[in-house]
């Protein structure tokens, strides 16, 4: 989780990843955004988010995302 | 892992590389301009006569009309004119504050067309000229070229009448 | 039959009665009927088109959708004695044969709008074109790329299970032709359309009323507005126009874009609302985005998510995309981070303009558009160095010095539709500078572009009232909602007012094109 | 609360529609000073009934055709029901529409109109648009009124709102609103009369100044189109067991030919109708071209009208012995108001062309 959250504060270091569950729908992460986010978990967590999982749900707070990636990892 | 996919991707953008539709209904009344391929035409004595432009050069250059008359219909007043120069009539169309030439006949074999037909021309002579396929099938040869058109009324086997027409849309 | 024609209206009015009458359960089905009326009065050659994306899409759902179930179940059965990879690869067998499936349904439908542009048969053999297309006469067929979108878009969401088949043949078609999109969109996700479409409305007088004033407020941009500054926008497009002249007509143009365009799509969206069904929206405001991305998140909405969701993160997951970002990662550092989605954006802007055309300038206009939202994208900290020292960002008059920038740069972008002559547009682009001729804004060539003073007039009225209720929006939210607590005197006086000036000073009918009518004698 | 919105929503209804009527009242054209032939087939509908002849064209009978003459001459009552470029089916149709408010003894055709079989092929379909609204807006509604309509649309009409134009004219006539004239808010409800019975009076002289000439034709034959609706206004006075007179007024253009002439008479002579082609009957007549014409030649003044019909007049009686009806009482009171408002006007419009020249 750790790691995740790390990978965020990079990508927009002034916003409180912990708390904020409205990313996606607040537009503070955009596609670009999103893109850069699945790079990165699949050269970390070695997981391959589908296209089909890049829906608001999925990304609008930090513990969905790593719900999303323990599900595919034990998928 | 998943070769199709990208397969299917690059299909899609392929085909949308062909869908190409405007989304926007852009009305932009983009008009090109009329057709202007140019109109039949005649000579006489040195000016040449071309329908459907603007009269007012071709007028001058005719000299003195033997007569002006002015048509209207109904609720119009002085709208088309007709000039009589002796061996043909012209009628004229209003257009802004200009006229431009409607249509023009021949009154006698004084003169003839660009392929030199004239009244009391045999069929033979006409069809030479025209070529056959422009025959109406009843009384009359029929040509068109840019927006006007000849047409020659044939009696008993000779050309009875010639008429010019600019075809005004 | 064109939106704006009194035949819709009468069309519409009539469908609405019918509507509410008929028992809940058939309501649907008098959708499908008006839906393909109103189809065919767009001529009886294009019904080949939509009747073939409807059987392949049905086709393709079931089959795609049949396999899935299966596996679920299968998986279920045997859920103990499978190991992990027994799964994996039979997973992986399932989703092999579904792609296939997904492969030919695509090929199929695209193939067969790529004959119908008579595109792919050019290079071979120009006589055959002419024979193809000769018989199929056609032009676009009606609305092709929003039913044909919203299909594909449809099948790929059932591919990636998010969705379930729809078993009923007639629904799906409804679903594929519901005849408010069919002319402009909104192209909707059937997770998003289908429940509404197949659910059961009763008669609800708000709803049917917030309908009717959206129609009303679409009929009046379109025919007060965008089609009374048509003329003037052909006019500037003629070569003497530069400098000033040409901003004007980026100016114009975008106010008859959006009036047209938003127009349009509230009639749909209103007739939609009629029917006790929302659409998406299509338009948020546009013009007060302060930046690019921002903007294609509030202009052509639909549009914009559909390229999102079935191109742009198809591609920038895809397996070479995931091996490009990899190397770039290595020996690139920050810079490679953005590579691939740089790579992905400018394939998805490539598409996005070969949709509105295909034509050189609508690519030019693609790639500006992407050139822009990544050099927005670089200087994201140079913004951020320049508003820590100098604080602006808060300030109002910045914010609007913001939206003009990007109301001036996405008008001058958005104009090279009109110039499919790309050196052309460049050369207009230049004259901006190279020869600015300001005077024409006095010198009464403005008169001379079809437009009287009046006209002028009228369309600054129109902006005007366009202005206050989308400022209205910003603030307060649905400007509807709001008339609706006013006491009811003074909206329905709105609403006669409204409908009153589109009937008068709606440039609409035979007076506008009869340039010698007698009347205009009098 | 429920009940109370709906009231207000119906009232609210109620009111836009009355603006909405009222605006198009305001908004049609007026013809009272300009155009005045559009104004005359709504006036018919307070003079109908009682009369023996009904003319039916377009301006060869409303302009070469005085009622009051006839009326003055032989006590014969008449109407004339014309229109600008007035074509055939709306003549039939108007013919139609008559029927229903009087049964006269003799209507009188003017058959130029078998020359154009389409709207399109009157040649300027601007003006076209124009004669159709000035043929078809004036007219009450009916069948009759619905089915010339569907025949009289022009393809741009069709394109632009076709029918619902004319049962709405506000969606024709909205862009008005920025010509209107004090003239249009005056007449908004009530029109004066600008004809006697139809005939609408010119006093001008403009004399003939040369031989009105057209270009030959390769086709004289009239369409099948035209001919269909010839039988049709012959079966229609058959029903009504009322004489069709076919007649070509003396105008000398457009041009008459004598292809046309012919195909005419023949029809006439194979169905037992009564053809008259005042061309022939200028000397009879008393034509005077430098005196009786107000637009060289194209139509008759009132001088050249008052000769045609008291010509015309004396056929009529003879061939189909129409009563008097100068010496019947509640008619001839009616009679004498129409003739005094006839003399009044000839004297007004006759001081007005004096004193301009």
């Amino acid at each position: 989780m750790e790691e995740l959250l790390e990978i965020l504060c990079e990508l927009h270091p002034d916003v409180d990843f912990e708390s904020c569950t409205t990313l996606i729908d607040d537009k503070v992460l955009d596609s670009f955004d999103i893109v850069t986010l699945v790079a990165e978990i699949d050269d970390k967590f070695s997981v391959a988010i589908p296209a089909g999982e890049l829906v608001p749900e999925n990304f609008n707070s930090a513990q969905a995302i790593y719900a999303l990636i323990e599900k595919l990892e034990n998928e | 892992m998943k070769k199709s996919i990208v397969l299917a991707v690059i299909i899609c953008i392929m085909a949308i590389v062909f869908a190409g539709c405007g989304g926007q209904s852009t009305n932009t009344g983009s008009s090109d301009g009329k057709n202007n391929e140019p109109t039949l035409s005649f000579t006489v004595n040195g000016t040449k006569v071309e329908l459907g432009v603007d009269a007012t050069d071709i007028l001058k250059s005719l000299g003195e009309p033997k007569s002006v008359t002015e048509e209207a219909s109904c609720a119009f007043e002085g709208l088309d004119k007709t000039y009589f120069y002796g061996n043909f009539y012209l009628t004229t169309y209003p257009n802004g504050d200009k006229e431009n030439i409607y249509s023009c006949w021949f009154v006698d074999d004084s003169l003839s067309t660009d392929e030199n037909i004239y009244i009391g021309a045999t069929k033979a002579e006409v069809e030479s000229a025209y070529g056959a396929e422009s025959f109406n099938g009843n009384n009359a040869y029929v040509i068109k070229k840019g927006a006007s058109m000849l047409t020659i009324i044939i009696e008993d086997d000779c050309v009875s009448a010639i008429t010019y027409d600019a075809i005004i849309d | 039959m064109q939106f704006t024609s009194i035949s819709f209206l009468a069309f519409a009015g009539l469908l609405l009665l019918i509507y509410y009458i008929v028992p809940k359960k058939l309501q649907w089905v008098i959708l499908l009927i008006a839906s393909y009326i109103f189809y065919l009065s767009a001529g009886l050659e294009y019904l080949f088109f939509i009747v073939f994306t409807t059987i392949t899409t049905y086709i393709a759902s079931r089959i795609i959708d049949s396999r899935l179930a299966k596996q679920k179940l299968y998986l279920a059965e045997h859920k103990e004695e499978l190991s992990r990879e027994e799964k994996k690869e039979y997973k992986d067998k399932i989703k092999k044969k579904n792609q296939i499936a997904l492969v030919v349904y695509l090929v199929l439908n695209f193939g067969v709008l790529a004959v119908c542009k008579g595109l792919l048969i050019v290079p071979f053999n120009q006589m055959a074109t002419n024979t193809v297309l000769g018989f199929l006469s056609l032009g676009l067929p009606l609305g092709i790329s929003f039913y044909m979108f919203q299909s594909v878009g449809y099948v790929v969401d059932i591919h990636r299970g998010v969705v379930r088949a729809e078993k009923n043949f007639f629904k799906v078609t409804l679903f594929v032709s519901f005849f408010p999109q069919l002319v402009q969109g909104p192209i909707s996700k059937f997770s998003q359309l289908a429940p509404q479409l197949f659910s059961e409305h009763s008669f609800d007088g708000k709803k049917l009323s917030y309908g009717l004033q959206r129609i009303l407020w679409g009929f009046f941009k379109k025919l007060v507005i965008a089609d009374r500054i048509a003329a003037a926008v052909g006019a500037l497009k003629a070569p003497e126009y530069e400098g000033m002249g040409f901003l004007l007509l980026a100016t114009f143009y975008a106010v008859q874009i959006y009036a047209d365009f938003t127009g349009g799509i509230d009639v749909a969206i209103g007739l939609g609302e009629a029917f006790g069904i929302q659409m998406t929206e299509n338009f948020v405001r546009p013009f007060f985005s302060k930046n690019i991305a921002e903007y294609w998140r509030r202009w052509h909405i639909s549009l914009g998510e559909w390229m999102k969701d079935y191109i742009f993160y198809p591609l920038s997951v895809s397996q070479p995309m995931r091996k490009l970002s990899k190397f770039t990662y290595k020996n690139m550092g920050n810079l490679g981070k953005r590579i691939p989605v740089y790579i992905a954006s400018i394939i998805t802007w490539f598409a996005t303009g070969i949709w509105h055309g295909f034509s050189p300038n609508f690519i030019v206009w693609g790639m500006l558009n992407c050139f822009f939202i990544v050099l927005s994208e670089e200087l994201m900290p140079l913004y951020a160095k320049f508003h820590a020292r100098f604080g602006l960002k808060d300030k109002k008059i910045y914010g609007l010095f913001e939206m003009a920038r990007m109301f001036t740069l996405m008008n001058l972008i958005r104009i090279s539709d009109l110039f499919p002559n790309v050196s052309l547009y460049f050369s207009k682009l230049l004259s901006l500078v190279t020869n600015p001729d300001i005077s024409v804004l006095w010198d009464g060539r403005l008169l001379n572009l079809g437009l009287t003073g009046l006209d002028y007039g009228i369309i600054g009225f129109g902006i005007l009232v366009m202005l206050t209720v989308s400022i209205i929006g910003e603030k307060k939210g649905s400007v509807r909602d709001l008339l609706s607590q006013k006491p009811a005197v003074l909206r329905y006086a709105l609403i006669i007012a409204l409908l009153i000036i589109t009937l008068l000073v709606g440039s609409y009918g035979i007076g506008y094109n009869a340039s010698n009518f007698i009347y205009n004698q009098f | 609360m429920k009940k109370k919105n709906v009231m207000g929503i119906c009232t609210a209804v109620c009111i836009c529609l009355l603006i909405l009527w009222l605006l198009q009242a305001l908004l049609m054209p007026k013809y009272m000073s300009e155009s005045q032939e559009g104004a005359l087939i709504a006036e018919y509908y307070d003079e109908a009934g009682g009369n023996d002849v009904i003319f039916i064209g377009d301006c060869e009978v409303y302009e070469n055709f005085s009622p009051i003459t006839l009326y003055e001459e032989y006590g014969i009552t008449s109407y004339i029901r014309g229109s600008a470029q007035q074509l055939i089916w709306q003549s039939y149709y108007l013919m139609e529409e008559t029927f229903k408010y009087e049964t006269p003894k003799v209507m009188v055709f003017n058959v130029l109109s078998m020359k154009y079989d389409t709207p399109e092929s009157t040649g300027n379909l601007k003006h076209r648009e124009a004669y159709n609204r000035m043929n078809l807006d004036g007219m009450r509604w009916s069948m009759s009124k619905w089915n010339s309509i569907s025949a009289s649309l022009t393809e741009e009409e069709k394109e632009w709102g076709g029918n619902w134009s004319y049962i709405f004219p506000i969606l024709r006539y909205h862009d008005r609103w920025s010509q209107l004239s004090s003239e249009d808010f005056k007449y908004i409800f009530k029109r004066d009369e600008v004809s006697d019975n139809g005939y609408l009076m010119q006093v001008n002289v403009k004399p003939v100044t040369s031989e009105h000439v057209e270009k030959p034709i390769a086709d004289y034959q009239f369409s099948e189109n035209c001919w269909e609706y010839l039988d049709a206004m012959k079966e229609l006075c058959e029903k009504h067991s009322t004489k069709l007179v076919l007649i070509k007024a003396p105008s000398l253009s457009p041009v008459w030919w004598d292809q046309w002439d012919a195909q005419i008479e023949e029809y006439a002579k194979k169905n037992g109708l009564l053809y008259i082609n005042f061309l022939d009957y200028q000397q009879e007549i008393g034509i005077d071209w430098n005196t009786d014409t107000y637009d060289t030649g194209l139509h008759l003044n009132v001088y050249g009208a008052e000769k045609l019909s008291s010509y015309f007049g004396k056929i009529l009686k003879d061939e189909y012995d129409l009563e008097d009806h100068r010496n019947n009482e509640d008619m001839s009171s009616q009679w004498t108001k129409k003739v005094n408002s006839y003399n009044e006007r000839k004297k007004l419009l006759e001081d007005i062309r004096d004193n301009k020249n």
